[in-house]
């Protein structure tokens, strides 16, 4: 079913820096990357793309240094190297952006950009100075928070921006970038690719990496395809449709994305929110959310959507007037929200979904543990049989179902929290940013599934930051600014103009409640 | 989308499997037996070892709370005072009742005790749930308002036992069932029932969800307030249980009952594998511990090598060599 | 030959009292060992109550016992074990805090915490005329600490001594020195202090001297710990008696004991050594340079 | 998508802003002095208070040292013990020397002093981070070692310093300079050293990176290793200074000497406002915390309120108020 497509064995552009190979990476008996051997060259982007699980990450951790390979090596200007640690890596001009966020959360995101390598002035650190490099490479990035903020209290977009100045503070040669625009929003994600587009423009290698494909169509002079850990191949980047390269990484045809929309039709009120206020965050928001009905969250990085909802289900402090088919609910805590049927999954999946050091069946089953507790105790064994369910149905992809949450892929990890909230058996599902990290093959799956669910009388709200996902999933989309809902699209009006006119710009009067629906 | 096979799925989960972290502490204890034997035979003669395990029963039983608490990311310093507290309450309800009921006034007295540790529990738990306040400097409060409530009830002085009671309380520590010891089979049942809590029960995962990330725990709609004050309610039983089986072994309470029980106690949760930053808690581990502090103390007693002075000295090193056997073996 | 093994189990050194107590009973060891060599006596320290209960089982379970000399922690907890080993067919010798049941042991050998209360509080009573502000210090909630506050407030009954404040200080001497400063802060009259122990009275000693206050006439302690006695004997104004409560009665329990069994000179019954007051006259008698304490 | 600025975020911050966070210790001390004031007037009395102040002291100054191990993502038990272990080894030293050196032989054994400290604090580091063993257990162990070591040099009993030193080393406790008392201007000046060497260079950096998130510090190239055992090894001096301190002051070394204080510097340095997870230090928040804690002491026996039997447990409850003050506060 592979098409064959022109491989990229010219001469190199520019000169190689980092040649890897025949990298193979083992984790006991399981072989989760074998023989991979690419050349990257300076003033390149090479973009590595593959299906969750494909080894993306690992191949990206072997070449800075974080892991060791088993089999193989790297070359660097061409002298074989090992790198034991990051640092030498880094020493060696090669920088990683991690996938998941690598932050001390305790500390500012100025000492955090310039953690290990804080400059100095007669031996005292100077904070001044590097305050003020925090917040203009910040500004680069269009972030603008404070660099005295704790990190902890930084929202998770800014957090990967904070990220990436990291990688951006020295001059590099190498620097790679696994997954960075999963938790930005468009505007943010424009203001990246411009950044990577000018480091090739100065000579600097790039790797990138990113289930967005189009990023990677826009970017790319190379793609290199990873599928279960083995190389398919390097292709230069412009010969290359997005359709090609979902088909090269998944090595089977695949169908559209979206699923049909329902039926339009008049459908019973299921979630009602009425004057919904989280202090600092969300001032006076109402929505009500629909039978049948996928209703989406649009807005900018800190819109207030996610604190909206932590508000709703009980964790975070704030007062919303909340009914569930019509009965009014006092929600004080996660706990009750599931209770009363109300689902919340977290964008933050590191920090907030998953006990990493855990196992997949402990975590799976930790919110639903009732379900499993049938008298005095637990069922493992029902426990595992769910876990090997959700294996299937999310396709997640293990090697081995005695892995660690940690020790998933990104994307698997996402898939794993899904099946976790899924579990609990909301009638309402809200699930903040449903695909971060997600392959585009699997994507199709979680929405056909999101589908499925309202087809089955649930109701589904799906924030998300991008806008591809909301117009081509939802039913009705309400856009967020600035902690209140600036407007609603649905129909025909669901169009990324729209929808970015009412994110940004002060709404007019008429737009500027949820229609005459809610 | 056509269907194209996943790649082979590993078999499934086995049920038991032997873990080697686990087997750490039991390792040490193991080694310890064998010196222990080469310094004085004596050392493992059975009765020499029943004693020393019966003794063991004590910090084990409240270490197994401690478990608890510190796999939920608490920690109790006032598991000591606070056994002296019940001691006292408890001796103190049993003399007032000798009269009027007899023998019976013991198993009414360790109702009070269970009571009185629950209590006891229930305000160290809020206090660090509620008030927010660091485990640590929470319960070193409560360890001085305990240790002071038995100095008051006491006077300064003892509140020994009734002697018409002592009789018939003395089999709770003097007493064998098929040849074991009571206190030895009390603490096996305590861990026992603590395994089953923490390993197969909803409860025991909450716990260790809290202990190892309260976020992810959180917005798993697991309560971290009322899981870890269970916690420590559970800590509060288990002194309890630990003071009933105290109170015939010495015949009172003392202000200085229990000081530095604490120490033992974490010592025996650490030794036995649970991190102190809170997680998954190993109740075999935590009675191993206890077993090899005391198997120490008693190994410094049968052994002549040691100056008197220098005991602490041996012990010290030999708790540093213990926890390497344990990191080693992992 | 079998040897007659002598037991000696006391509290492991936690101040200086009791660290006399360990010295004194290691060195009776050492001579008797050497002196006699059908007996061994082995010294074993335990730092808690429960820990020497602990140590008496596990002195028994190895071996038979001929004699144990006990320096119990507290009475109460360690009457029911040291019955125990009693009933084993030991000999047992219970040495200053004594045993609930007087029937366990015996020989008993003890110092007079009664009188080491009374006979301070007699000296106060008659040097300050009867009349005067105290201030006390008393060291860990135990029966021996309870008898000397006790026997001192006895003493003074009668008379028009006050006792302004007394509060523990754990026989540390730290902590009396914190304490004597605090009294000083809120007391602005003090006749005379006392620390039922010379432990503490060092660090009573230094709170003053450091306060340069000049209206306490008197600091006593107690024990006779040979700082003590060299300051009664140089004539120190401030600090002129001292009662003795000397740790080496461990080690006149320990040679009765032996004696009792290799010595065909049946010892038993009940040695209360006095607690006198020690003045200048008869202080050379109490100093042992050499001691620890 | 057109590109629209997000409006800025916070303003601009300050060099030097008021940190309410930090300001909670800082309260409860006001509080508390408010409190002491209407129980005793005395209380604020200027010789009360420096002799408080002064007190105070050693644990400040260790619990200087402490929030760096603390900070760092450690722990140290033994720190009493150690200061006990210094003092004697530094007294013996000195006498040892008196003879030839005269008082020289005072500075000679105060650096000594400097030099055990930073010995056994190297310890302590080497046996936590080399041999990767739970910090708590770890100075559990040295603790007693130390503990035993001077009972061992003592026989047990007290290592009086020379008398012909005596005059000349006393104004290191108690002399003072333009009216404030040494120990108050030596414990100032060991915290503002510290807070320099936490606040303004590249080691204090490296120290709350390695408590606040061992694998970040770690990827950023900071060796977690050397980090931690340096701040052992500062915790050893600031326990050799403390010592340096403590000799005048009553002149001898005895086994008892620093029993329980490692609680109370940690107790210091959690009321100061460090966590003990790790993470961000808080040097003068620490002094606070130190001075709390002898404040209450002092409160207690000014007061006439309590009695003596329940002094432990009036403190424990002001502790606990002290900090739900400092939470409150935040
Ligand atoms: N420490 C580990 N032990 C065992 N298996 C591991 C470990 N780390 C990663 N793996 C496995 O290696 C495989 C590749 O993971 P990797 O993170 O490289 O995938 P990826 O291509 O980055 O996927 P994603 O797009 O989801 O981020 C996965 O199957 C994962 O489970
Ligand atoms: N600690 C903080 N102090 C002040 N403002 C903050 C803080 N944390 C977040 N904010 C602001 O709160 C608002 C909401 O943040 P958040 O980014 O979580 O919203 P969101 O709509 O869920 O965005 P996302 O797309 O990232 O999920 C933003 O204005 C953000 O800048
Ligand atoms: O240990 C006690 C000692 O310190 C006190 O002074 O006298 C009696 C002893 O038992
Ligand atoms: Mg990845
Ligand atoms: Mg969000």
């Amino acid at each position: 079913m592979e098409r064959t497509l022109q491989r990229d064995d010219s001469v190199k552009a520019g000169t190689c820096l980092v040649r890897t190979e025949n990298l193979s990476k083992q984790y006991g008996s399981v072989t989760v990357l074998s023989n991979i051997s690419i050349d990257i060259n300076a003033g390149e982007i090479h973009a590595i793309i593959g299906e969750n699980g494909a080894g993306k990450s690992t191949l990206m951790r072997l070449i800075s240094g974080y892991i060791n390979p088993s089999v193989g090596g790297l070359v660097v200007d061409g002298q074989p190297v090992t790198f034991t640690t990051p640092h030498q890596a880094q020493d060696a001009g090669i920088v990683l952006v991690h996938q998941e966020i690598l932050l001390a959360e305790g500390l500012t995101v100025a000492e955090n950009l310039f953690l290990g390598r804080e400059l100095t002035r007669n031996g005292i650190v100077d904070d001044r100075a590097m305050r003020r490099i925090a917040s203009e490479k910040l500004a680069e990035l269009g972030c603008n928070i404070s660099p005295n903020m704790l990190v902890r209290d930084v929202a998770l977009a800014d957090r990967q921006l904070v990220q990436i100045a990291r990688a951006l503070l020295d001059d590099y040669k190498l620097v790679i970038f696994d997954e960075p625009t999963a938790v930005l929003t468009g505007d943010e994600v424009e203001r990246l690719l411009d950044i990577v587009l000018r480091l090739k423009a100065r000579n600097m290698g790039v790797l990138y990496i990113s289930h967005r494909l189009d990023e990677v169509q826009r970017l790319a002079d190379k793609v290199t395809v990873l599928r279960d850990g083995k190389m398919i191949g390097t292709y230069p980047g412009r010969s290359l449709s997005q359709m090609d390269m979902a088909e090269l990484m998944v090595g089977r045809e695949l169908s559209a994305l979206y699923p049909p929309k329902t039926e339009a039709r008049a459908r019973d009120a299921m979630l009602r929110v009425t004057s919904a206020t989280v202090p600092g965050y969300v001032d006076d928001v109402s929505f009500t959310a629909h039978k049948g009905e996928i209703l989406g969250f649009a807005g900018m990085i800190g819109a207030g959507r996610t604190e909206l909802f932590e508000g709703i289900v009980g964790l975070r402090p704030g007062h919303a007037t909340v009914e569930l088919n019509g009965a009014p609910l006092n929600i004080r805590s996660q706990r009750e929200a599931i209770d009363a049927g109300i689902g919340y999954l977290t964008e933050d999946r590191k920090a907030k979904g998953l006990l990493l050091q855990e196992r997949l069946a402990p975590n799976l089953t930790l919110s639903a543990l009732g379900r499993f507790n049938p008298g005095l105790y637990l069922r493992k064994r029902r426990e595992s049989a769910a876990l090997e369910d959700a294996v299937d149905q999310y396709d997640i992809r293990v090697r081995s179902l005695r892995l660690n949450a940690g020790q998933l892929s990104g994307g698997n990890q996402q898939k794993l929290l899904l099946a976790k909230i899924l579990l609990t058996n909301p009638s309402v599902v809200i699930i903040d940013e449903p695909t971060r990290g997600i392959d585009i093959a699997n994507k199709a799956q979680i929405y056909t599934f999101i589908r499925k669910l309202v087809g089955e009388g649930k109701a589904c709200i799906v924030i998300s930051s991008e806008m591809q996902e909301l117009i081509g999933l939802c039913d009705r989309i309400l856009v967020m600014r600035q902690g209140r809902i600036n407007g609603e699209v649905f129909g025909e009006q669901m169009t990324e103009s729209n929808i970015a006119l009412l994110a940004t710009a002060e709404a007019d009067s008429g737009r500027a409640s949820e229609g005459g629906r809610a | 989308m056509s269907v194209v096979s996943q790649p082979a799925r590993l078999g499934r989960e086995r049920d038991f499997s032997f873990n080697w972290a686990d087997a750490g502490p039991f390792l040490a204890l193991l080694a310890l037996l064998v010196i222990g034997f080469l310094v004085n035979p004596d050392f493992l003669s059975p009765t020499n070892l029943s004693n020393v395990i019966t003794r063991s029963a004590f910090i084990a039983i409240i270490a197994v709370g401690a478990t608890f608490v510190i796999s939920s990311g608490g920690l109790d310093l006032s598991v000591g005072s606070m056994a002296a507290f019940i001691t006292g309450i408890t001796i103190m309800f049993m003399n007032m009742m000798a009269p009027s009921m007899g023998t019976w006034s013991i198993p009414a007295g360790m109702g009070i005790a269970l009571l009185a540790g629950i209590a006891c529990g229930l305000v160290n738990g809020i206090i660090v749930t509620v008030g927010k306040i660091e485990p640590f400097i929470a319960t070193l409060g409560t360890m001085g308002i305990f240790r002071a409530l038995i100095t008051y009830m006491s006077d300064g002085g003892t509140i020994p036992i009734d002697r018409s009671l002592r009789e018939a309380y003395r089999p709770v520590y003097f007493g064998t069932v098929a040849g074991i010891p009571l206190p030895i089979i009390i603490s096996l049942a305590v861990a026992a029932i603590a395994s089953f809590v923490l390993y197969k029960t909803k409860y025991g995962r909450k716990c260790a969800a809290a202990g190892a990330n309260e976020d992810v725990a959180r917005y798993s709609g697991i309560s971290i307030v009322r899981t870890r004050t269970i916690a420590y309610v559970i800590q509060g039983a288990c002194v309890a249980i630990a003071a009933i089986c105290y109170v015939p072994r010495l015949g009172a309470a003392t202000p200085t009952t229990g000081v530095l029980w604490e120490l033992q106690v974490i010592t025996a949760v650490v030794i036995g594998g649970t991190a102190l930053r809170g997680g998954k808690g190993h109740i075999w581990g935590t009675v191993a511990g206890a077993v090899i502090l005391e198997l120490i103390a008693n190994l410094m007693v049968l052994s002549d090598f040691v100056s008197e002075y220098l005991v602490a000295a041996v012990q010290g090193v030999i708790i540093i060599i213990a926890m390497l056997i344990q990191r080693f073996s992992k | 030959a079998d040897k007659k093994v002598v037991a000696v189990s006391i509290p492991a050194a936690d101040h200086g009292w009791t660290a006399g107590v360990v010295y004194h009973a290691q060195a009776a060891a050492k001579e008797i060992n050497a002196a006699f060599p059908d007996v061994e006596v082995v010294v074993k320290t335990s730092p808690s109550a429960t820990a020497q209960v602990s140590a008496l089982e596990d002195l028994s379970a190895g071996r038979k016992l001929d004699a144990l000399v006990i320096l119990p922690h507290t009475s109460e907890e360690l009457t029911m074990p040291v019955k125990a080993v009693k009933d084993g067919g030991t000999f047992i010798t219970v040495v200053d805090r004594g045993l609930n049941d007087p029937a366990i042991q015996d020989l008993y050998v003890a110092g007079d915490n009664i009188a080491v209360g009374r006979n301070t509080a007699k000296f106060l009573v008659d040097k300050l005329g009867g009349k005067g502000n105290l201030v006390v210090l008393r060291g860990i909630p135990t029966v021996i600490d309870d008898e000397r506050i006790k026997g001192f407030q006895d003493g003074i009954a009668g008379s028009d001594l006050k006792i302004l404040d007394i509060q523990y200080a754990n026989w540390n001497s730290d902590d009396a020195f914190k304490l004597m400063q605090d009294y000083l802060a809120k007391y602005p009259e003090i006749d005379a202090v006392w620390a039922n122990d010379d432990d503490m009275l060092l660090g009573v000693l230094e709170a003053i001297k450091e306060s340069k206050r000049t209206e306490i006439k008197y600091a006593l302690g107690g024990n006779g710990m040979k700082e003590i006695i060299k300051k009664v004997i140089d004539g120190d104004a401030m600090t002129p008696v001292e009662t003795p409560y000397p740790p080496s009665m461990i080690k006149t329990a320990i040679y009765m004991t032996v004696a009792n069994l290799v010595g065909h000179a049946p010892v038993r019954g009940a040695v209360k050594l006095d607690a006198p007051l020690i003045t200048k006259e008869n202080a050379e008698e109490y100093y042992f340079p050499d001691s620890p304490f």
